[in-house]
């Protein structure tokens, strides 16, 4: 029998998940010896050429890292998705949009200006910005379009399950990778290498009452290790995060971003953390609720950290 | 000639009072336009953030929270809690650019069959001199 | 004309694009290296509250998150104008020392050394980790994992997970150690620093007694003069963590010694309009194009370019081998791109020396690791050296913290220019009458993969898609015309 | 796939004029979700049910939606219909088109569009409904009755009397209310006393009835047929069981107080009986005006109790909580009078011969203040010429009470005639707005005081009241003569109106049960539940609902008593199943608990999850929608109701 062949790409990411890969640890040894990996481009010398060479669905499983910001990206999804029998979103950004997708907040045009021009040490003056095409003596220098807005993998092409975490754990991702070297695998649409239930089931701390008299940012203090992160005041995203990662950010005394995406019914992650927030404000006279709505810093920015891609509305007017 | 925008709102009121001062208003005769689609809900606390996110996501021009007054709750206080939910809300959406005036939490109480007809007409108005929304097209603008 | 496209460029953490260009003959008429792709962090970082930097910045590049994570971190300290406690910013130095450990393997044997120890022109499906493994035996693999994997461990114990660490804070860090856990932490770093020697003798016996390989690496084509940046103490030595940016000229003469604050004032970037990265380049001497010399203010950021700018390393048999790899080459500055892996090999004994006498130090379990800010948060700066070069983070924020300003030169941006120059080299050096063959590309990769380029890094930006642009140039590059379609 | 059937009404014209009924039955049936769709002119009607019934058995339909009326009107019927029909009724839904679209909106068009998205949001829901069966709770078989005066006696008695248990809260000392304060009622002239008394002697008496004096509600938890209450009761520095009323203690008592059961036209000591026949028949120890007791200053009252031996007395008695259990609860908390020194036209305050009404009623009283005889209170004299002032500060929305407190007409009459009764050389004179005599004889009392009696009755308003050398000047206008008329009187009676009782606002949300604009408790519905408040399980009685006269508040009172008994009849009582529910992805994370205002939701410790008390669960929903991991359902409106509503109406 011959062994399967799997594919690894990372688009707009930061190349933790790639990374991640390498979380397999001695596992990575046998899995070489399981499977064929037939495109890595950040571990193994392959081309995209090569890849346009192999069959349709000639590969079994495409591990798709990265969100998708520009043209490159489609390109490789679209081309992945057509040569792979199965396609994973791997990692927040291919599954959620992750951080990269916080870039929906701007437009292509501010993001460019800020770039090229506005940055304190930028040198620019004849306003020069990059061309998809550049005609030099030489020949056409090319380069990929950049999108306005930045996508999900599910929102260019089909995909067939999702693996959350920036980046997903370890544990996790050798989870994940035997489920598809001989292992069991769930309906497709499934989320795989993740709890079913929000990272408060994990989380070590003590829970009393959840009740926000203040919102506390989390320079302004040293939260105590054992209680509740939100009921200390400092926002956490773990009420509305799956579980999964073994709340690794609240053993380090820090609240989780909400990297691992909403909960299996959760219509929208930000909505629904928005919602419990403020539903356990301490005050009932206008003026307090107001206050102390006010004093959340960055709604979006903290309640669709590494969703924003993903949420109900995607980015913000432009 | 081309027709006016006619906004499309989506109205989640109270069954306790805004949705009976909307029976109320229909009672008594009063007239208002039908830009605003009511769902009768239990309680203004039931509803959740993401409600208001789907529907102008969906295609909404509008969204209108309607619920009991500050101490008149029958359940004690959701309204409280809707208020709570709301504030927040409303500085997340001043973050996403949609307008204030487009989702609207207002008081409505079972007597008050006149102002729940002002309030529609009040937003259907505001609206459409807005424009529309256009949510999809936002999102789908991509290079 | 004919045009080879290398694309994408493998083994590196991002995406890159070479573009050569032969001219009739068959030789290289020009080549370019191009980055296809930028994200944005500078502008999308406007908004949020200043103290997520750490957190969100780090995203910028998950193979060197540390780097990202601890300069905000340091950033932060500046904008609220607050001193971390001795202990917080040795645990700082901790995960940074462990974090060059691993970082330095993994492109030692995962990314770089599969050239060396399988040869530039093995098939390329032997070109990587599984080949060298699979000629140095199961137990090197297991060792470069195992230590790679503990050095990971140090700073999940730091900082709470093993990529995209979350301990930093203004002030300080949220997270200190029990005394087990430093007791794991020094005999680990005793295993890292045996480690270290043993990839330095491995060095030796693949690439030092093997003529070609030396023959290769004083190359000319794989040779760039340019200026060199890098961090150094007050004794002039190679600092990762802190200190003072200096640079040395091509010459190796002192040319500027700053602090990170003052960056603005020594550090321009140029664009160009066929790719999305800019070139950074030093102020005082000026933006020449992409050419090396004393009149142009390009400059490289590397582990070569930092043990150039410095007088020697803080630890003994990173000293030694320190003074062994100039003596080798016979001379300071070396500019020899092939050399920085020699240098690499140098850091990666520095970093875990240096890992083994912060684990020992009795003070690092102090629980004392956070000092609360008072003050109102601003402006800042915090640099620390990336392994791919000095990274710098440039925050603005309002009276209540939220970000109204970024600015941030990351660690590969500073080599685009030598990168690019020694991509053109190269290729000139090995593409000869059109014979282009797969091994000779990869070469011209070496060259590139030489600097460990982190375009995960690099393209922290996006463009816009904006009317054509079409820049004439005269011989003196000066611009004649700048033809833009409205 | 449910077979879902759409029924639209036409309600005569109310819908069809507007709404084009043929439009929506067509267009619908097209729907791929839809087996049968028709329309009737009237589907409350028998054939309109009658329809429904069939075409549920011959299409064999497993949902309808009904587009009709507000659910408010007929949801009851259908549902009843739908369930007669072999249907679980949470399959039945209503689409409101006629108040929410044919009689709001005029183009035709529009009306019919929005019809149109009205049924849709309907249909949506009801093919998610769940069939679900009513919850049924135990019923506690014991009523807490708010105010002992005549409304809450009459109800307690009624209550008591079917064999349940009956606590009676009362706020002051003794029971009676207002009642127990007037001379005599009209029309009969009964004392009031008289026929009072023996009723409160029946309550003390009475085995199944509690009596708490001194006592107020202070928490109420619980919904109906399960509240769980908390009575706060004054120290009874009193033992009620052993005073045998014997007034020894008040003789030696130095502090004099002012009696408030004569509105301070007499006087009282610290320690005192509220009135002669007070029940419980025990005296009341006023802390207030006590000299004191924590330190003790005096002590006079306890020796002279313990010297008798009756020993009935405990200065050091500390207040003391009850905590009841009950089905129901009947406010009849009655009324207070408005604050005669707000009408600063008519001089009360300042001119002591300015008094209200019922304190001209103490003393007519035989027990009053002047033992019956009419005196002016500035020097004592009996008045020749007395003025009534009818409507004072009534009626007037912008400086007073706006409303009409619906019994001075007829008390005044009586006043007068009492007055000419007991001043014959007298005149009396009545200025009025119109006399509001409807009531079982009440017109032909009131006549027969006009003439019998020969009171001068004025229409019209009265300017101004002033003291000048001991004559009070009234300055009016008589409507009919057209006349400015002027009386100098020796006496002025203000006719002022009916308010709340002190402390109805903070009961009311103590009860959760609403108050309306003028303060008096709202029923659920002006004409058909007007015993009930909205909050289910809660019944109203007497003046605390609204201004009324005695045999009103009587018949309220045992109309509020009836409701009572039907609920405790049965011993469970069956609640809305549509209750929010915990799903298995629960973490426990905790937010949900805090916001339910039942206490209905509990962090199982040992599953760290949530549970839902569906006993308590009223189904408002808030915590479904703050979990934060969508881990609570609310049963038949749930997120994906509502998405699919809101699709349907954005579609």
């Amino acid at each position: 029998m011959t062994k399967p062949k799997i594919a690894f790409n990372w688009a707009s990411s930061c190349g933790g998940c790639e990374i991640a890969i390498f979380e397999l640890g001695a596992k990575i040894i046998d899995l070489a010896n399981k499977v064929d990996i037939v495109f890595w481009p950040a571990v193994m010398d392959y081309k995209y050429s090569d890849l346009e060479a192999m069959p349709e669905k000639g590969i079994d499983v495409s591990f798709f890292n990265g969100a998708i910001q520009n043209s490159e990206n489609e390109h490789l999804a679209q081309l992945l998705r057509a040569k792979s029998k199965l396609l994973v979103a791997f990692g927040s950004c291919a599954y959620l949009g992750g951080i990269p997708s916080l870039a929906n907040t701007s437009n292509r045009d501010q993001i460019f200006a800020n770039s090229y021009i506005e940055t304190s040490t930028t040198e620019n003056p004849e306003k020069i910005f990059p061309q998809i095409k550049v005609q030099k003596d030489e020949g056409e220098l090319t380069i990929p379009e950049f999108y306005n807005t930045v996508k999900t993998l599910d929102q260019v092409v089909d995909v067939d399950y999702y693996v959350p975490g920036c980046p997903p754990v370890g544990e996790q991702v050798s989870k994940v990778i035997s489920q598809f070297v001989g292992g069991e695998l769930p309906p497709i649409g499934a989320v795989l290498g993740a709890s079913e239930k929000s990272l408060c089931h994990e989380c070590k701390r003590v829970r009393t009452d959840k009740k926000i008299t203040k919102i506390v940012r989390s320079y302004q203090t040293i939260p105590d290790h054992q209680k509740c992160l939100l009921e200390q005041g400092i926002i956490c995203m773990g009420p509305a995060t799956r579980g999964g990662c073994g709340s690794i950010c609240l053993d380090a005394n820090m609240p989780c971003r909400g990297c691992y995406g909403p909960l299996p019914k959760a219509i929208d992650q930000g909505a629904k953390m928005l919602s419990a927030l403020s539903s356990i404000f301490d005050a009932d006279s206008e003026e307090d609720i107001q206050r102390l709505a006010d004093s959340v810093p960055d709604p979006l920015g903290t309640f669709y950290r590494f969703g924003l891609a993903h949420s109900l509305l995607r980015r913000t007017k432009q | 000639m081309e027709k006016t925008f006619e906004p499309k709102i989506v109205g989640f009121l109270c069954k306790w009072c805004s949705y009976a001062g909307a029976d109320l208003a229909g009672t008594s005769r009063m007239k208002y336009p039908p830009n605003l689609n009511a769902m009768r809900v239990n309680c203004s606390g039931r509803i959740d953030p993401s409600f208001v996110l789907r529907a102008l996501a969906s295609g909404a021009d509008g969204v209108l929270i309607a619920g009991c007054h500050p101490g008149d709750c029958h359940y004690t206080n959701g309204n409280v809690k809707t208020l709570r939910r709301f504030r927040l809300l409303q500085r997340m959406l001043d973050q996403f650019g949609i307008e204030r005036e487009r989702v609207r939490l207002e008081w409505i109480s079972a007597s008050e069959g006149e102002r729940y007809a002002r309030v529609v007409r009040g937003m259907t108005e505001e609206i459409r001199s807005l424009g529309p929304l256009n949510w999809k097209t936002t999102m789908e603008v991509a290079a | 004309m004919k045009a080879v496209t290398i694309y994408p460029i493998t083994r590196l953490e991002g995406h890159g694009k070479i573009s050569i260009f032969l001219n009739d003959e068959g030789n290289v008429e020009n080549a370019y290296f191009q980055v296809p792709e930028l994200r944005g962090f500078e502008k999308f970082c406007e908004g949020r509250p200043v103290e997520e930097m750490p957190d969100i910045t780090s995203r910028i590049c998950g193979v060197c998150p540390e780097a990202h994570h601890i300069a905000s971190t340091k950033a932060l300290d500046a904008v609220f104008h607050v001193e971390p406690p001795p202990a917080a910013k040795k645990l700082r130095e901790l995960l940074y020392s462990a974090f060059f450990v691993a970082d330095h393997i993994t492109h030692f044997y995962i990314l770089a050394g599969p050239d060396f120890v399988m040869g530039p022109t093995a098939p390329k499906a032997e070109r990587n980790i599984l080949g060298v493994i699979g000629k140095l035996g199961l137990e090197v693999g297991n060792s470069v994992i195992k230590h790679r994997s503990d050095a990971l461990d140090v700073i999940a114990m730091v900082g709470g997970k093993r990529i995209h660490p979350s301990c930093g804070v203004p002030g300080g860090v949220s997270k200190g150690i029990t005394e087990d856990e430093r007791t794991r932490i020094q005999s680990i770093a005793e295993s890292e620093v045996e480690f270290a020697k043993y990839t330095l003798s491995l060095f030796d016996d693949i690439v030092l007694k093997n003529k070609d390989y030396v023959s290769l690496i004083t190359n000319e084509a794989y040779a760039t003069q340019t200026y060199c940046m890098g961090t150094v103490d007050d004794q002039n030595h190679v600092n990762f963590y802190d200190g003072k940016i200096r640079v040395v000229n091509p010459e190796g003469e002192e040319f500027a010694k700053f602090s990170p604050a003052e960056y603005e004032q020594h550090i321009s970037e140029h664009v160009e309009p066929w790719t999305y990265l800019k070139f950074p380049y030093l102020k005082k001497v000026g933006w020449k194009g992409l050419v090396g010399g004393m009149e142009s203010g390009v400059y490289k950021a590397t582990p070569l370019a930092r043990l150039n700018v410095a007088e020697g390393m803080a630890t003994p048999t990173a000293q030694a081998e320190y003074k062994r790899m100039y003596e080798t080459l016979g001379h300071k500055p070396i500019h020899s791109t092939l050399a920085t892996h020699w240098a690499r090999l140098v850091e990666l004994t520095y970093a875990s020396e240096r890992l083994l006498q912060l684990s020992q130090d009795s003070d690092i379990t102090n629980p004392n690791i956070r000092t609360i800010p008072t003050k109102t948060p601003d402006e800042g700066v915090g640099a620390v050296e990336a392994p791919r070069g000095t990274l710098i983070h440039h925050y603005k924020t309002d009276a209540n913290g939220i970000v109204k300003g970024v600015n941030l030169i990351v660690a590969t941006t500073n080599n685009h220019a030598a990168i690019s120059m020694s991509i053109k080299q190269a290729a000139e050096g090995v593409i000869r009458n059109g014979n282009v063959s797969d091994g000779i590309l990869n070469m011209v990769e070496m060259a590139f993969r030489a600097y460990d380029p982190c375009y995960a890094c690099a393209t922290h930006t996006l463009p816009g898609q904006m009317p054509l642009d079409i820049k004439i140039y005269s011989k003196q590059r000066a611009l004649l015309y700048n033809i833009r379609t409205p | 796939m449910k077979r879902v059937g759409l029924f639209v009404c036409h309600c005569g014209l109310n819908i069809a004029r507007t709404v084009d009924i043929k439009d929506i039955v067509e267009k619908t049936s097209k729907r791929s979700d839809i087996v049968f769709a028709a329309d009737h002119k009237y589907l409350c009607s028998e054939p309109g049910q009658a329809l429904i019934k069939d075409s549920i058995r011959q299409h064999k339909l497993d949902a309808i939606v009904v587009a009709a009326c507000s659910p408010a009107m007929h949801e009851a019927t259908f549902k009843t219909i739908a369930q007669l029909s072999g249907l679980n009724k949470y399959n039945c839904e209503i689409a409101n088109i006629r108040e929410q679209s044919s009689w709001v909106h005029d183009d035709p068009q529009k009306a019919t569009e929005k019809a149109h998205i009205i049924v849709s949001e309907a249909i949506e829901k009801v093919k998610l409904n769940e069939p679900l069966q009513p919850i049924t709770v135990p019923v506690t078989r014991k009523v807490l009755i708010i105010g002992g005066g005549i409304a809450g006696i009459r109800a307690s008695l009624d209550v008591a009397n079917a064999g349940y248990q009956v606590y009676l809260v009362e706020k002051s000392g003794s029971i009676g209310g207002r009642m127990a304060q007037l001379s005599e009622t009209f029309p009969t002239l009964d004392c009031a006393i008289c026929i009072l008394g023996p009723l409160m002697v029946e309550v003390y008496r009475h085995p199944n009835i509690k009596l708490l004096r001194l006592s107020q509600v202070e928490e109420v938890r619980g919904y109906i047929g399960n509240f769980k209450v908390k009575v706060r009761q004054e120290p009874e520095y009193v033992d009620v069981a052993k005073c045998n009323a014997c007034g020894e203690c008040a003789k030696v008592c130095p502090a004099d107080v002012p009696n408030e059961f004569d509105f301070g036209l007499t006087w009282r000591k610290a320690i005192y009986t509220p009135f002669a026949q007070a029940v419980p028949p025990a005296y009341v120890l006023d802390a207030k005006n006590c000299l004191g007791l924590l330190p003790q200053a005096c002590g006079e009252c306890k020796k002279a109790c313990d010297q008798l031996g009756t020993a009935c007395m405990n200065l050091d008695a500390w207040p003391q909580t009850h905590e009841l259990e009950v089905g129901a609860i009947i406010v009849a908390t009655g009324y207070e009078l408005y604050d005669a020194t707000k009408l600063t036209e008519y001089g009360y305050g300042t001119c002591p011969d300015v008094m209200t009404s019922i304190e001209f009623e103490r003393m007519l009283s035989a027990s009053g203040p002047t033992l019956g005889e009419i005196r002016r209170p500035s020097d004592g004299r009996v008045p020749r010429e007395i003025v009534f002032i009818q409507c004072a500060g009534q009626r007037e929305p912008e400086t007073a009470l706006p409303y009409c407190s619906k019994i001075c007409c007829m008390y005044t009459a009586r006043h007068a005639m009492m007055f000419r009764e007991k001043v014959p050389e007298g005149q009396a004179y009545v200025f009025y707005m119109d006399i509001r005599a409807g009531g079982k004889g009440y017109e032909e009392f009131v006549k027969r005081c006009q003439e019998e009696r020969g009171l001068l009755y004025l229409r019209g308003r009265v300017a101004k009241v002033y003291e000048e050398n001991g004559k009070l000047i009234v300055k009016g206008v008589d409507t009919i003569s057209g006349k400015r008329v002027q009386i100098n009187a020796d006496l002025v009676v203000l006719a002022v109106g009916m308010i709340p009782s002190a402390g109805s606002k903070e009961l009311a949300s103590t009860l959760k049960a609403s108050l309306d604009a003028n303060g008096f408790f709202s029923e659920a519905h002006p004409k058909l539940r007007p015993l009930e408040s909205p909050t289910a399980g809660i019944y109203l009685a007497g003046a605390g609902q609204a201004p009324k006269d005695i045999p009103e508040t009587v018949a309220q009172a045992s109309g509020a008593a009836a409701k009572a008994l039907d609920l405790l009849s049965s011993p469970t009582l069956e609640r809305e199943p549509t209750v929010a529910q915990v799903l298995e992805t629960c973490s426990g994370c905790g937010i949900c608990i805090p916001l339910c205002p039942y206490e209905a939701l509990t962090l199982n410790a040992n599953t760290n999850q949530a549970e839902v008390s569906e006993a308590l669960c009223e189904g408002c929903g808030t915590c479904v929608a703050s979990c934060p991991s969508s881990s609570l359902s609310l049963r038949n409106l749930t997120d994906q109701q509502i998405l699919a509503m809101i699709e349907a109406i954005v579609a």
